[in-house]
C-alpha cells in the first residue's frame, strides 16, 4: 500500500503543480500546460488548416474541371498565381503546381496528423489510462507552440516570390532542389524549414506519449486492458519518434542543396535523387500508418460502444497495430516501383507490402464481427465510424492493385493512386477524425453535437465524397495521370472532361456541406444538450470524471479490474461495465484521495 | 525555472518567425524600382551632345543555321509561311551583321539616368522570341509577351540579376525588371527547347541592338571619350574607343569574321567556378 | 461519362498480361468487397438499436480470426507470385535482338535518338526528333531512358509502360508493339510548370514502313 | 524538463522502476539514434555510389588530430562519471567539479572541430559542390582524387551535427552546474545529472562511431 501512497502522490504533483488556484488566462488558454487544453488547441489549429487545405484543394478542381478557363473571382490573387487576362484571371501552372504541393502537405502534416495525435493523443492518453497529466506537461505545451510557427511559415510560402513550393508533397530532387527547375526560390526553402520545426514539434509529442503510456497508467491499467485508441496512439508515437528524424535529416540535406550548394540530390556533381525517395519513403511509410493507426483506434472505441459490444479480437486488434507498425518500415519501396530501383527489389518489396495487407484484413473483419450480433445505436458518431470501416475496406482493397506490380506500372502516377489515398486519408482518417470528435466532444466541451445537423452532414459528405473520389479510379484506369495542370493537352484523356467537370462539382458541395459540421460545433459550444459525465455510457475512465474534467482529472486514483469493452456483460444489470467497477465478489478498496481531490 | 517565461520564449519564437516569413513576404517580384522611380531630368545637355554611328559587318563564310523543326507545336508552325531557322546568325545583304548588341561600357563617369516609364517588350510570337536580342535599363519594366496562346515557359539565367522562371499558358503578358546591369542575360523557353533570346542590361540609355543591315546609332551622349562594346552570341565581344565631340556623330565600325565562330562568348558579370578565367560562357562548338 | 472498371486496349506483348493480371485482381477485390461491404449493411439494418434487444457478450473466437488471417494472406500470396513473373518480364527479360533507341527527357520535351539505317546508336547516322516516337510492330524496342535536369516519367499508356528517367543515370526499358498505329507518349511524374505539355507521340509502323521511314529520316539528316 | 524530476515522480506499475525523465531520455535519444542513422546511411550509400569522390584516409583529413579530439570526448565521459558517481554519495563538491571538468573537455572537443574545419576549409576542402571544379583539386573526374563534392557535403554534415549536439550538451551542462550550484541535486534526487549523463554518453558513442566510418575506414 506505502507504493501506491507514494506513486499516488507523485502522481498528483505530475498532473497539477498548479492546482490550488485558478491559473491566469494566458496560462489557462494560450500557455496552458494541461493535456486537455493543449488537445483543444491543436483541434482549433488543425481544423483551420483542414479548411485552408479544403480551400487548396477546390481551387484545383476548378483547373481540372474548367482547364485554362477563366475562375469567377480568381481576380483577386494576385498576378503571379491567376494571370489577368481580357476574359478574367486565369491560373497559372506554377500556382498550380504549388495548390498540388500545399494541399498535400498542408492536409497530411497540419490537419489529419495534428487531429489525431495532437488531438486525440493529448485528450485520450492521460484520460484513458487514468494519468493525472502528460508525463511531461511543460514538453507538451512546447510541442503545440513549436507546431504552430511551423505553420506560418508553410502559409507564408504562399506570400514570397516565386510562390509556394511546387514539387509536389513528395518534393522530389532534383526538382525540389534547385529553384532554376521551378521558378520557387524562398518557398521550397520554407516548406523545408516549416516541416522541420513541425518534426520537433511531433518529437516532443511523441516523447510525451511514450513515456506517460509506459510509466502513468493507473493500478490495475495492465498492457491488455489498455483502449485500443491509446495503444494505436502509442504504437503511432513509436512510429513518429523513430520515422519523423530520418525525414528531418533529409529536409537538412536538401535545404543544404539548397541555400549552401551542397550536392547531396543533384545528379550534375553526382548526387543521388533516388537516395531523396528512399529516405523520403522510409519516413513516408511509417507516416501513412501514422495517419491511419489512430484513425482504426478511434473507430474501434466508437464501434464497440455504439454496437453495446465487446471489440471482436482485442488481443489481435493489438498485435495487428504492432504487426502494422513492424511491417510497416520495410515496404517503403512500394512507391518506388517505377523509380528505377533494381526490379528484385521491387519484387521484394511487393511480398512485404502484400503481406501488410492482413492485418489490415484482420482489423476490418474484426470490426464487422464486432457489429455482428450487436445493439447499434445508429447515432452520429456511430455513422461517422461504420463509414470509416467501410470506406477504409476501399482503401484497402484499392492498394491490392498497386502492391502489384505489373498493375502498378499502368496506374503509378495516375489518378487511381489519388483515389486511393484519399480513400485512406479521407474516407479513413478523417470520417474517423468526425466520429472521434463528435464522440468525445461532450468530455471535452460539457455538451453533445447537434445531433440532427450531424446527421444531415454526414449523409451529404459521405454521398459527395464517393461521387467524388470514386470516380477518380476511373480516370486513373483510363490513363488520366495526377499532378497534370491541364490533362486535354493529351488528346485522349480529352473524353474524361465531363467526369472531371462532374467531380468538380461534386467537391464544390462537397466542401460546402462541411459547413454544417462547422455550425453544429459552435452551435453546440453554447447551446447544445448538456453532457453527464457519461453520455454513452461507456467503460473508459474518462468516462467516470466530470465532462469536462478539472486539473489533474481524476479527484480520486482510479483502480482498474478489467477491459475497456465488456458491453452487455452478463455481470452487470445494466449494458456497460465500467473499467474501474469492482468486480461483485471483491468490495471496492477505500477510495484514496488526491490532494487537488480533498 | 516558472512556466511565463517558458511559454512566452515560444511566443516570441513564433513572432520571430512571423515576421522573418513576412519580410520574405513583403519583397515584390522583380517589379521593384522600374515604372515607380521618379524620372528626374537627364544630366546630359542635349545642345552639347553628340553621337555615335556604329556599323557591324561579318566578313567570311556565313554559318549554316538549323531549321527549326516545330511540329511538335502545329499553332505556331502555322504561323510561318516558311520553315524559320536559329536566329544565332542573322547577316543582312550588305554584310550587315544583326543582333549585336552594341553599348557604352566607359566613360560615362558616375553619371546617372532617369529609369525610361516606357517598358521593352520580349513578344513570343510563332514559338520565336521577339526581338532575339534586346537591351534594356536597369530597373527599367520589361513586358514578356505571350501572343501564341500555348504554354511557354520564361525561364531568365543571369548571374547577378534575381533569376527567374514564370510560365503563359496563355495569351498575356508578364512585367519583370532587372536591378542591377549585366550583359547578356540567356532567356530560354523549356517548353519548345529552340526558343532563345538575349536581353542586355546597362545602367544608361546608350545601347542599341543591329538590324540586319548592321548598322546601330547611339544617340545623345554627352562629348567625352568611350569604349563602345559589341557583343554577338556566336562571335563573342568586340571594343573599341571613340571619342565624341559637341554636336558631333562619330563613325565606328565592328567587323566580326569568320575566324571568331567559337571564340569565348562572356555572358553574365563574372565569377563563374565553371570557367578558370572567371567568366561564364557559352562554348559553341 | 465512362464508369467502367475495364482497361483501355493495350497493343504491347506483355499488355495482355499486366491486363489480365488487373482483370483477377479486379474479381478477387470485387468479390471481397461486395461481401464485406455487404454484411455491414446487412448488420446495421439488421442488428440496429431496438427496444429489448441486448448484444451478446462475446470477445471473440480464435479459429475464425486464425482463418481470416490465413485466407487474405494466401490472396495476396497468390497474386504476388502471380505479379511476379510479369514483372519480371517487363523490367528485367530484355529479349535479344531489341531495336535500340536513346531517349532523352528534358524539361518539357523528350528527344528520341534513333540508330541510323545501319542500325547502331553512337554512328553519325544517328538523328534526334523531338516528342515523336517511331517503333516497328512485331520487334522488341529498347530505349535507354535518361534525363538532362530532373526526374520525368516515360509513360506509354497503350503499351502498358511507365519508367522514370533519372537524372545521371540511364535505365532500360523495354516494349514490343503488336499493331501499328498513332498512340500516346507522356510525362508521369510532376516536372515542373511545362509538365502538362510534355507529351508526344509514338508511331507504330510495320517494318517494311519503318525502314522506309528510317531512310528517309537519314536522308534528311544529310 | 530537468526541474520536473521531482515532480513527476516514479510510475504507479509495479516493477517499473524507471522514472518519467529517465524514461523520456532514453526515449529521445532512441529518436537521435535514427536521426545518426539517417545520416550516416546517405554517407554510406553515396559512398558505395561514388567511391571515387572519397579520399583515403588521412589525406585530406588530420586523423592524429581529430584521435585526440576522440580522446578528449572520451576523457569528458569519464568525467561525467565521475560527477554522477560524487552525487550519487551526496558529493556536492565533487559534482560540481567534474560537471566543471566535463564542460571543459566539452568545450575544448567544439574548439578543436573549430580549428579543425578552418582548416580544412583553408585548404579549399568545403561542402559546396561548384567550389570543387573552381579549384582543380578535389574533382573526381580529373587531376588526383583528393575527394569530391560529395566528400565535403558529407563529411561536414555529420561532423557538423554531432558537434552541434556536443554545444547544446555543453550548453545544457552549464544549466545543470547552476542548478547544483544551487544544491538542487542530492544523493535521493540526482535526475538532472543522470539524463545529462545519458545525454553526453551518447553523444560520445556516436563520435566514436563518426570517427571510426568519416576518418579511419
Amino acid at each position: 500500500m506505502s507504493t501506491t501512497q507514494h506513486d499516488m502522490v507523485n502522481r498528483a504533483e505530475a498532473g497539477g503543480h498548479h492546482d490550488h488556484h485558478e491559473p491566469p488566462f494566458i496560462r489557462k488558454y494560450i500557455f496552458s500546460t494541461d493535456h486537455k487544453t493543449i488537445a483543444k488547441q491543436f483541434m482549433f489549429v488543425s481544423l483551420f488548416f483542414l479548411v485552408v487545405g479544403g480551400l487548396l484543394a477546390t481551387l484545383m478542381r476548378w483547373q481540372l474541371g474548367f482547364p485554362s478557363q477563366p475562375m469567377p473571382g480568381g481576380g483577386v490573387f494576385p498576378d503571379a498565381m491567376m494571370a489577368p487576362t481580357p476574359g478574367g484571371a486565369i491560373m497559372l501552372p506554377e500556382f498550380y503546381n504549388s495548390l498540388v504541393t500545399m494541399h498535400g502537405t498542408i492536409m497530411i502534416f497540419f490537419a489529419i496528423m495534428p487531429l489525431l495525435v495532437g488531438l486525440f493523443g493529448n485528450l485520450l492518453i492521460p484520460l484513458q489510462i487514468g494519468a493525472p497529466d502528460m508525463a511531461f506537461p511543460r514538453l507538451n505545451m512546447a510541442s503545440f507552440w513549436l507546431a504552430v510557427p511551423a505553420g506560418i511559415l508553410m502559409l507564408a510560402s504562399f506570400a514570397v516570390e516565386g510562390g509556394a513550393a511546387g514539387a509536389g508533397w513528395t518534393s522530389y530532387a532534383p526538382l525540389s532542389a534547385s529553384g532554376e527547375y521551378t521558378g520557387v526560390y524562398l518557398g521550397q526553402q520554407l516548406w523545408l524549414v516549416s516541416l522541420a520545426v513541425l518534426g520537433f514539434s511531433s518529437l516532443a509529442g511523441a516523447v510525451n506519449y511514450i513515456s506517460t503510456v509506459i510509466n502513468m497508467r493507473a493500478p490495475g491499467m495492465t498492457w491488455f486492458r489498455i483502449p485500443l485508441a491509446t495503444w494505436a496512439l502509442f504504437i503511432t508515437a513509436v512510429l513518429v519518434l523513430l520515422a519523423m528524424p530520418i525525414l528531418a535529416g533529409a529536409l537538412i540535406m536538401l535545404l543544404f542543396d539548397q541555400t549552401i550548394g551542397t550536392a547531396f540530390f543533384l545528379p550534375e556533381f553526382d548526387g543521388e535523387p533516388l537516395l531523396w525517395q528512399h529516405l523520403f519513403w522510409f519516413f513516408g511509410h511509417p507516416e501513412v500508418y501514422i495517419l491511419i493507426l489512430p484513425a482504426m483506434g478511434i473507430a474501434s472505441e466508437v464501434i464497440s460502444n455504439r454496437a453495446r459490444k465487446p471489440i471482436f479480437g482485442y488481443h489481435s486488434m493489438v498485435l495487428a497495430i504492432i504487426a502494422i507498425a513492424f511491417l510497416g518500415w520495410i515496404v517503403w519501396g512500394h512507391h518506388m516501383f517505377q523509380s528505377g530501383m533494381n526490379p528484385m527489389l521491387g519484387t521484394s518489396f511487393m511480398i512485404s507490402t502484400m503481406a501488410i495487407a492482413v492485418p489490415s484484413a484482420i482489423k476490418t473483419f474484426n470490426w464487422l464481427a464486432t457489429l455482428w450480433k450487436g445493439d447499434l445505436h445508429l447515432d452520429s458518431p456511430m455513422l461517422y465510424a461504420i463509414a470509416f470501416v467501410s470506406l477504409f475496406i476501399i482503401g484497402g482493397l484499392s492498394g491490392v492493385y498497386m502492391a502489384s506490380t505489373p498493375v502498378d506500372v499502368y496506374i503509378h502516377d495516375t489518378y487511381f493512386i489519388v483515389a486511393h489515398i484519399h480513400y485512406v486519408l479521407f474516407g479513413g482518417s478523417l470520417f474517423a477524425i468526425f466520429a472521434g470528435i463528435t464522440f468525445w466532444y461532450p468530455k471535452m466541451f460539457g455538451r453533445l453535437m447537434n445531433e440532427r445537423l450531424n446527421k444531415i452532414h454526414f449523409l451529404l459528405t459521405f454521398v459527395f465524397y464517393n461521387l467524388v473520389f470514386w470516380p477518380m479510379h476511373n480516370l486513373g484506369l483510363q490513363g488520366m495521370m495526377r499532378r497534370i495542370y491541364d490533362f486535354t493537352q493529351y488528346e485522349y484523356l480529352q473524353p474524361l472532361q465531363p467526369m472531371n467537370r462532374f467531380i468538380t462539382i461534386c467537391v464544390f458541395i462537397l466542401v460546402a456541406s462541411q459547413s454544417l459540421y462547422a455550425i453544429s460545433f459552435f452551435w453546440s459550444l453554447f447551446k447544445g444538450e448538456k453532457a453527464t459525465n457519461n453520455p454513452w455510457n461507456s467503460n473508459g475512465l474518462e468516462w467516470t470524471v466530470p465532462s469536462p474534467p478539472p486539473h489533474g482529472n481524476f479527484a480520486e486514483m482510479p483502480v482498474v479490474y478489467r477491459g475497456p469493452y465488456e458491453y452487455s456483460s452478463p455481470e452487470s444489470d445494466t449494458d456497460f461495465l465500467p473499467q474501474t467497477t469492482p468486480p461483485r465478489d471483491r468490495p471496492a478498496p477505500a477510495p484514496v484521495p488526491t490532494p487537488q481531490g480533498a | 525555472m516558472s512556466e511565463r517565461p517558458f511559454g512566452t520564449r515560444y511566443a516570441l519564437v513564433a513572432v520571430a518567425l512571423l515576421v522573418a516569413a513576412g519580410c520574405g513576404g513583403g519583397e515584390p517580384g522583380g517589379e521593384a524600382g522600374g515604372g515607380e522611380a521618379a524620372p528626374m531630368e537627364s544630366p546630359v545637355d542635349p545642345a552639347t551632345a553628340g553621337h555615335v554611328s556604329a556599323a557591324v559587318t561579318f566578313s567570311g563564310t556565313a554559318p549554316t543555321t538549323a531549321p527549326i523543326n516545330m511540329s511538335s507545336e502545329r499553332v505556331c508552325a502555322e504561323k510561318h509561311a516558311t520553315q524559320p531557322t536559329e536566329q544565332s546568325f542573322v547577316a543582312g545583304p550588305n554584310g550587315g551583321l544583326a543582333n549585336v548588341f552594341v553599348y557604352v561600357r566607359e566613360g560615362l563617369g558616375d553619371l546617372q539616368f532617369p529609369t525610361p516609364s516606357a517598358a521593352v517588350v520580349l513578344d513570343q510570337d510563332g514559338c520565336v522570341y521577339d526581338p532575339h536580342v534586346l537591351g534594356a535599363q536597369v530597373g527599367q519594366s520589361l513586358t514578356i509577351r505571350n501572343s501564341d496562346g500555348i504554354l511557354h515557359n520564361i525561364k531568365a539565367s543571369p548571374s547577378e540579376n534575381r533569376p527567374f522562371n514564370v510560365s503563359q499558358p496563355v495569351n498575356m503578358d508578364t512585367n519583370r525588371s532587372f536591378s542591377v546591369p549585366e550583359v547578356m542575360i540567356p532567356v530560354q523557353c523549356d517548353v519548345h527547347s529552340w526558343m532563345n533570346a538575349y536581353i542586355g542590361v546597362v545602367e544608361h540609355p546608350y545601347y542599341a541592338v543591329s538590324d540586319a543591315n548592321g548598322s546601330v546609332s547611339l544617340e545623345g551622349l554627352p562629348p567625352g571619350d568611350y569604349v563602345v562594346e559589341a557583343w554577338h552570341e556566336r562571335y563573342g565581344t568586340m571594343s573599341t574607343n571613340v571619342t565624341v565631340a559637341t554636336g558631333q556623330t562619330a563613325e565606328i565600325s565592328f567587323e566580326f569574321t569568320d575566324e571568331m565562330a567559337g571564340s569565348y562568348v562572356p555572358i553574365g558579370a563574372p565569377i563563374d567556378l565553371f570557367h578558370p578565367d572567371g567568366h561564364r560562357g557559352v562554348d559553341h562548338p | 461519362m465512362n464508369w467502367s472498371w475495364m482497361l483501355p486496349e493495350s497493343f504491347s506483348t506483355f499488355g495482355g498480361e499486366v491486363d489480365a493480371i488487373y482483370y483477377v485482381i479486379l474479381w478477387v477485390t470485387g468479390i471481397v468487397f461486395v461481401i464485406t461491404e455487404g454484411l455491414l449493411v446487412y448488420f446495421v439494418v439488421r442488428y440496429r438499436h431496438k427496444e429489448g434487444r441486448k448484444a451478446t457478450f462475446d470477445h471473440g473466437s480464435t479459429r475464425v480470426e486464425v482463418a481470416w488471417t490465413l485466407a487474405p494472406l494466401f490472396i495476396v500470396i497468390g497474386l504476388g507470385v502471380a505479379s511476379k513473373g510479369v514483372w519480371d518480364r517487363m523490367k528485367r527479360d530484355v529479349p535479344d535482338g531489341a531495336l535500340e533507341m536513346i531517349v532523352t527527357a528534358q524539361q518539357f520535351e523528350w528527344h528520341a535518338t534513333y540508330a541510323g539505317a545501319d542500325g547502331v546508336l553512337g554512328t553519325d547516322d544517328d538523328f534526334t526528333l523531338v516528342n515523336e516516337l517511331h517503333a516497328p510492330e512485331d520487334r522488341p524496342v529498347l530505349v535507354y531512358l535518361r534525363s538532362n535536369d530532373v526526374l520525368h516519367s516515360f509513360f506509354l499508356p497503350e503499351m502498358r509502360v511507365k519508367q522514370d528517367a533519372v537524372p545521371g543515370q540511364e535505365i532500360r526499358a523495354w516494349f514490343e508493339a503488336v499493331q501499328p498505329g498513332d498512340y500516346t507518349l507522356g510525362c508521369a511524374e510532376l516536372c515542373g510548370t511545362g509538365h502538362t505539355t510534355m507529351n508526344g507521340t509514338l508511331t507504330v509502323h510495320t517494318q517494311a514502313d519503318y525502314d522506309t521511314w528510317v531512310a528517309g529520316q537519314v536522308a534528311q539528316q544529310q | 524538463m530537468t526541474t520536473h524530476a521531482a515532480a513527476v515522480g516514479r510510475a504507479p506499475m509495479p516493477g517499473m522502476e524507471v522514472y518519467n525523465l529517465k524514461l523520456g531520455m532514453w526515449v529521445f535519444l532512441l529518436s537521435e539514434v535514427m536521426f545518426f542513422t539517417g545520416l550516416i546511411g546517405s554517407y554510406i550509400i553515396l559512398r558505395f555510389a561514388h567511391p571515387e569522390h572519397f579520399a583515403q584516409p588521412g589525406v585530406v583529413l588530420n586523423v592524429p588530430l581529430t584521435a585526440f579530439n576522440t580522446f578528449i570526448l572520451i576523457c569528458s565521459s569519464v568525467t561525467m562519471v565521475k560527477a554522477f558517481a560524487a552525487i550519487e554519495q551526496g558529493d556536492q563538491k565533487g559534482l560540481k567539479r567534474w560537471l566543471l571538468a566535463t564542460i571543459a573537455l566539452g568545450t575544448l572537443f567544439v574548439g578543436v572541430q573549430v580549428v579543425e574545419y578552418t582548416v580544412l576549409a583553408s585548404e579549399g576542402f568545403v561542402p559546396m559542390a561548384e567550389a570543387y571544379h573552381a579549384i582543380g583539386r578535389g574533382n573526381p573526374h580529373d587531376g588526383p582524387a583528393l575527394g569530391g563534392p560529395l566528400y565535403g557535403a558529407t563529411f561536414y554534415t555529420m561532423t557538423g551535427f554531432h558537434g552541434t549536439h556536443v554545444t547544446i550538451g555543453v550548453l545544457c551542462m552549464w544549466f545543470v552546474l547552476w542548478r547544483a550550484s544551487k544544491g538542487a541535486y542530492t544523493a535521493q534526487s540526482y535526475g538532472g545529472v543522470e539524463i545529462m549523463g545519458l545525454y553526453w554518453h551518447f553523444v560520445d558513442l556516436v563520435w566514436i562511431i563518426l570517427f571510426t566510418i568519416v576518418y579511419l575506414i
